[in-house]
């Protein structure tokens, strides 16, 4: 075992430390990051696109896409390799990530060449944002729930309805939209997908408030929305399938709960004086710092496990359901823990108040929308007991039942 | 064996139900979270008109004498209603510290303006990071006068008056102090829970009464553990209005074609929030003895009611936001209302780990004697 | 509130006081009791019965039976005085449980009156012992899934099959048994229930050594065992709805997990030394010993507010199952913390070695049994959630199906 | 990246795993449970004719010099397998006391005969309640005399030698004894686990031979935390063999006409199993690296691989039975060697409470750094 690159590997990595190097600053060359990573800035779009278009020119936008897509024939492990890298350096993250990661890739697999000549390289150079019109008030860990009306008007297709948790919908030129085109077919069955522009009559975004404060999601109503059939993404009454290898590459995606960890409270402890002495001798506070610290080091290690895989040239599987299963109540009960140390103090949110610029706080907040965004942990726990165990599904009453009739729980 | 309240608390608790259903909605909570105001004030009027500030004041002065298993029950249902009123702060902490170390004359000039909700008061002990402890005490009193800061103080904004816990002559003892007065500087804090006023409170050599005793610690931990019982019981309230959310929604909201409350993830979740609640609520109940009888149980009593009860709306509150998945968290929907409140109750008058240490220190005593 | 009986309650506890006062010996004035309560002694079954009569002949031993049967109308508080005082004194105890408080009451409900006056006076007396074969080893969490077979043969039925989880079974005259009659009907309506003789032929009682090494259960098999019709309880067909008569007051008696709790954590760690000082003074010490102190104060004023319904004259409901699921895996943490403290030498069993003659150690091998006999974690759970909680039953597929289609896994 | 086994400890891992079910079926660890021997010897010989306990022993010492991720290999399979033979005695402990510690002419002397299999040795540091620490240590040597007694010792009943810690002239320091001498008594110990053996060890007057320094209490530690490693590899088997057996378990076992294993209380039961066991074993792979290439941050790798695989194999043997319902806790069944197992490794080389207080130690010195 080591942890040293292959000979490939680490002449890519120079590689792509060149390009970065020429381009961008390293974090730990520039001013100290703030904590707050929470909150993002306003001109972080323009910068972000900015930055798109110049890795888009280097061939490292999408390292694994085909050449003539703009990507480089690259291997997972490369794409790895380039996101440990980039991690190092300040660069502006993430609203590409949706759109490259799954609307793009599902496009490719279904529409014809016209139309991916239009819309691939605009996407890759981050001109043109994509979102995933997904999740429903009626449908959210139940996906397929979904209530979305699109019904056929002559060459063009009638869009009523609501989808909810869109991250990004308020910036994105074009999304991805599954909607319900026969609600008399089996659940599954009556589903069609389409793309749309996002500046289309009848689309209203709306931004959803966290308890956080922040607002990382929005819902989007459709009122007659009209979209042409040459919109549509696969064949009529086939859209659970194309939903399917968009969600393939999100459960990837899924990682760990941002925010503060062992170390952090290690940081706190470090120099907090409880009433009977430094809070890092008290030996409670010891055996949660352990206890947070391995299973911080044994999530790091499974990605290690994860990437030596992928550097094998083999698949992993959903064991990275693991990550937010664990992270994300890891840090709820890290924030909480955090500001019980204050003591009566610990609910103080002003950053020039609270040590650490009330990062505990702030994960205290944060923590439950991770609980539940991009698979709650009770859906984690079944994607393992069923696809890494091979247990049974749960008893499913309403898969051989057409749609409208199926209990809802509305009256 | 009759432990549990009478038929006439139980009435009392379905009255002030109803009462808090129609003039302490959510919404209430929710208008001084939006920051509209400090503190609801006209249910605060309300409140006070019905009497509650005063049931378990004296009549002599000015309450109705209710005594503290009606407390107890009032404190449960505010918990449960969310109520934004400096319920705990003017009549668990202070009103409480002037009963127990007061003067004659000032328990005459105090309780009953305090009773009557003319008057609002704070109990100011914290001075940032630390649970209570006379060693972090650093506010002192010279010669009549007060100077320091004290921070966070739970409607430390709104209050006409304060009781300070203070280092006078290298002892730590309570002070009454008016904050309406030359020498006061007040902040209002953002906090974990802004449906509650939270300041700093600053003083600059302002006047100051002695309240009991110099060496007033003691009486600062007696009070210290009365109110745990009282706040245990608005936890338990907090924590029983979540589950019944929880519960609701779950047999509402439709999944895979049937309730979410059909499936055992969810059911066995809120039946261990349903049995960590019931737990905090038996030794509340045991609280509320103790703090009838004023039984000499009552400090180990009080550390097993709040440790309790910070665990049962923690897990509650938490929990019901998981119920609700993803409307769970939205600003929109009250979950994060009692997401909120139970870390503030959690933290104030004194953190997990220091009632947990409290009730140890409690055993110990308890064996030696 | 108080703690206090009301007058009529005092007077019955005074004149419980000076029954036991003039039969038994108070504990606190006995030999100090030896901590390890899972071991029962041989003669305690002569013990047992010598006492039951005693009880029997003051009519103290099923207060809440009719004066005709031996009891004294009383009321379930009355009950619950004579336990709480009992328990004061050292008197052998708990065989007759099963047979006075499930079975003949079951017999009660259905039996004639001649039948009752054939068995219900000699088991009040603790002549004979009964026990309840219900379980089955395709059976256990899923009672009803019970395959022992009951065939009509004449006046007789022939019965053939195993059942588990049979307390008592080896020393109980009598038993009553439930059987599947129709296993072409519905998996609830082919059941029927009988009793019988433990010694009649083709009757077997095999020990199980559990892990804890006791053997607190048998197996019971049947070969050919004859039942005449007249042993028949109710109907034919109505095994199920007699069965739950019975079901009823097991899970009212299903208690705390017996075992070391908080206090007896305590007691260790106020002389235990750690490496560091003495054991009560860590900080991780004290916060599981007050965790563990509330969950225990918590079950027992829960208790006394079930006992205050009672003395209120209500009836209380399924709350009581807080108190095993609480308790069982509680006992569990606290036999391995226990161990934990002692460090390397904490899995020593021999008494004289072991702190506290192994009580923690013992607990941890008696803890996993105590999760599942009587109702495990899950079943407990479901309880709670279905019958105090109101939300709705898992879903069933073995409902509405002739019992001997239902999948049972066997090839 | 390459943070994985070789392809070829991977074959040697699945020879491993074929040799054991066929050498070492939960029968073997049953019939020493049950008293019939102290340790499986049939399968001690077949083991040490595969050279398993010279894997990580250099050539020039009889070793067959496979390496530690070799050595990590076969403890996971062991521990699988809860095989009851003295490795972790003989191997983990004493050869690598005496690999680390030992003079040219010990290692010459020992480690072939250790690595044959022909002697095995027993490492002796516990005297009671009590967690690795010298203040713990009161067995002495004095004029090349040991006088002490030694509890719990596990193989102390089967050892024919003992590396054991004692003090002399105020330093703890590491001794070699022939424990088939004159003063040595053995008394076998009743423990949670049986089916390895463990024993009372007393010395009088019997003859010691240093092995390193006099002040060998850092040895001890470095003993113990590459022994750590290779315990949390054994621990990690073990959890996985639980978590396969209660997995197959809820696959077969049927309740309410459906596999147990569609419930979701099972279901997420085993999910947490699996999530704990993963941790444990990436914890663990952590500790490989660091035992393989000696790096400085082996300590922190083994408290964190320690403090993981002790979790993850209490819960994987706990859940194990409780998914097994009824026949989980039968004597009958296999799931309680896998629970005492987890136990007595648990316990082994010091409990969790010193491995977390361990790991923080280093988390600081790591900062100082």
């Amino acid at each position: 075992m080591d942890f040293n690159d292959t000979p490939e590997e680490a002449a890519f990595r120079a590689e792509v430390r060149a390009f970065l190097d020429a381009n961008a600053k390293l974090k730990s060359e520039a001013q100290p990051a703030t904590r707050r990573r929470y909150i993002s800035d306003r001109d972080e779009l323009t910068r972000a696109k900015l930055w798109q278009a110049k890795k888009a020119e280097a061939g490292f936008a999408r390292i694994t896409w085909p050449k003539r897509w703009g990507g480089r024939d690259g291997s997972a492990i490369q794409q790895v390799i380039y996101n440990e890298e980039e991690a190092r350096y300040l660069v502006p993250g993430g609203v590409f990530s949706i759109g490259l990661g799954m609307c793009i890739p599902t496009m490719m697999g279904y529409c014809d060449e016209a139309t991916l000549q239009r819309y691939v390289p605009p996407a890759l150079k981050g001109e043109e944002i994509w979102c995933q019109l997904f999740s429903e008030p009626a449908g959210g860990s139940d996906l397929a729930g979904l209530r979305t009306r699109a019904e056929r008007d002559g060459e063009d297709w009638v869009i009523n309805g609501q989808k909810i948790w869109t991250s990004g919908a308020h910036y994105s030129d074009y999304g991805i939209l599954i909607t319900r085109t026969d609600p008399r077919a089996k659940k599954h069955a009556g589903l069609t997908m389409f793309f749309l522009s996002m500046k289309s009559p009848g689309v209203e975004v709306r931004p959803i408030k966290q308890i956080s404060g922040t607002s990382n999601f929005n819902e989007v109503f459709f009122t007659d929305v009209r979209i042409p059939d040459s919109q549509r993404i696969g064949k009529v009454g086939d859209g659970w399938k194309v939903s399917l290898t968009t969600l393939m590459n999100e459960r990837l995606a899924v990682g760990d709960a941002p925010g503060p960890d062992a170390e952090d409270i290690l940081e706190l402890v470090r120099t907090l004086e409880l009433e009977d002495g430094p809070a890092i001798r008290n030996a409670a506070v010891r055996e949660r710092l352990a206890d947070w610290y391995v299973k911080s080091q044994g999530l790091k290690y499974t990605k290690f496990r994860t990437m030596t895989a992928l550097s094998r040239g083999q698949t992993p599987g959903p064991e990275s359901s693991i990550t937010k299963a664990v992270s994300a109540s890891k840090l709820q009960e890290i924030g909480s823990f955090g500001m019980d140390l204050l003591g009566m103090a610990g609910g103080i949110m002003d950053t020039e108040l609270a040590p650490m610029q009330a990062w505990f706080q702030e994960a205290l907040l944060m923590a439950p929308g991770l609980r539940i965004a991009g698979g709650t942990d009770e859906i984690l726990r079944n994607i393992i007991a069923e696809r890494v165990l091979g247990l049974p599904g749960d008893i499913r009453v309403d898969k051989d039942v057409p749609f409208n009739e199926i209990p809802s729980g509305r009256s | 064996m009759n432990f549990d309240f009478s038929d006439d608390l139980k009435l009392l608790r379905d009255q002030t139900r109803k009462f808090l259903r129609e003039h302490s909605p959510t919404k209430s909570a929710r208008r001084i979270l939006d920051g509209e105001a400090p503190y609801d004030a006209a249910l605060w009027r309300r409140v006070a008109e019905l009497g509650w500030l005063g049931a378990a004041i004296p009549e002599e002065y000015g309450g109705i004498g209710l005594g503290y298993e009606g407390l107890c029950v009032l404190a449960e249902e505010l918990g449960m209603a969310v109520s934004p009123i400096p319920f705990s702060s003017s009549i668990y902490l202070a009103a409480e510290a002037i009963l127990a170390a007061g003067s004659e004359a000032q328990k005459q000039a105090y309780l009953p303006k305090l009773a009557a909700g003319e008057r609002i008061a704070c109990f100011a002990l914290a001075e940032g990071p630390g649970n209570p402890n006379p060693t972090r005490i650093m506010a002192t009193v010279e010669g009549g006068k007060l100077s320091g800061v004290k921070l966070p103080v739970a409607d430390g904004g709104i209050a006409d008056m304060a009781v300070v816990a203070a280092r006078s002559e290298g002892k730590v003892g309570l002070f009454l102090v008016e904050l309406a007065t030359p020498g006061v500087t007040r902040e209002t804090l953002k906090t974990i829970d802004p449906s509650r006023d939270h300041a700093k409170l600053g003083f600059d050599q302002v006047p100051a009464e002695p309240l009991g005793p110099a060496d007033g610690w003691p009486i600062v931990r007696r009070v210290l553990d009365r109110a745990a019982i009282l706040f245990a019981f608005e936890q338990v309230g907090g924590a029983g209005a979540c589950l019944d959310m929880a519960r609701n929604y779950a047999l509402e909201r439709h999944a895979f074609g049937r309730p979410i409350g059909s499936f055992q993830a969810i059911k066995h979740k809120l039946a261990d929030v349903y049995i960590a609640t019931e737990l905090a609520r038996s030794n509340a109940y045991y609280g509320a003895w103790a703090l009838a009888s004023d039984a000499a149980e009552l400090p180990l009593a009080a550390a097993a009611a709040r440790v309790s009860a910070i665990e049962a709306f923690h897990l509650a509150a938490k929990e019901n936001i998981q119920t609700h998945g993803g409307m769970g968290f939205t600003w929109a929907f009250d979950c994060h209302l009692y997401y909120r409140r139970a870390k503030q109750l959690a933290l104030a008058i004194g953190s997990a780990p220091y009632w947990k240490d409290r009730l140890v220190d409690e055993l110990e005593r308890r064996n030696e004697r």
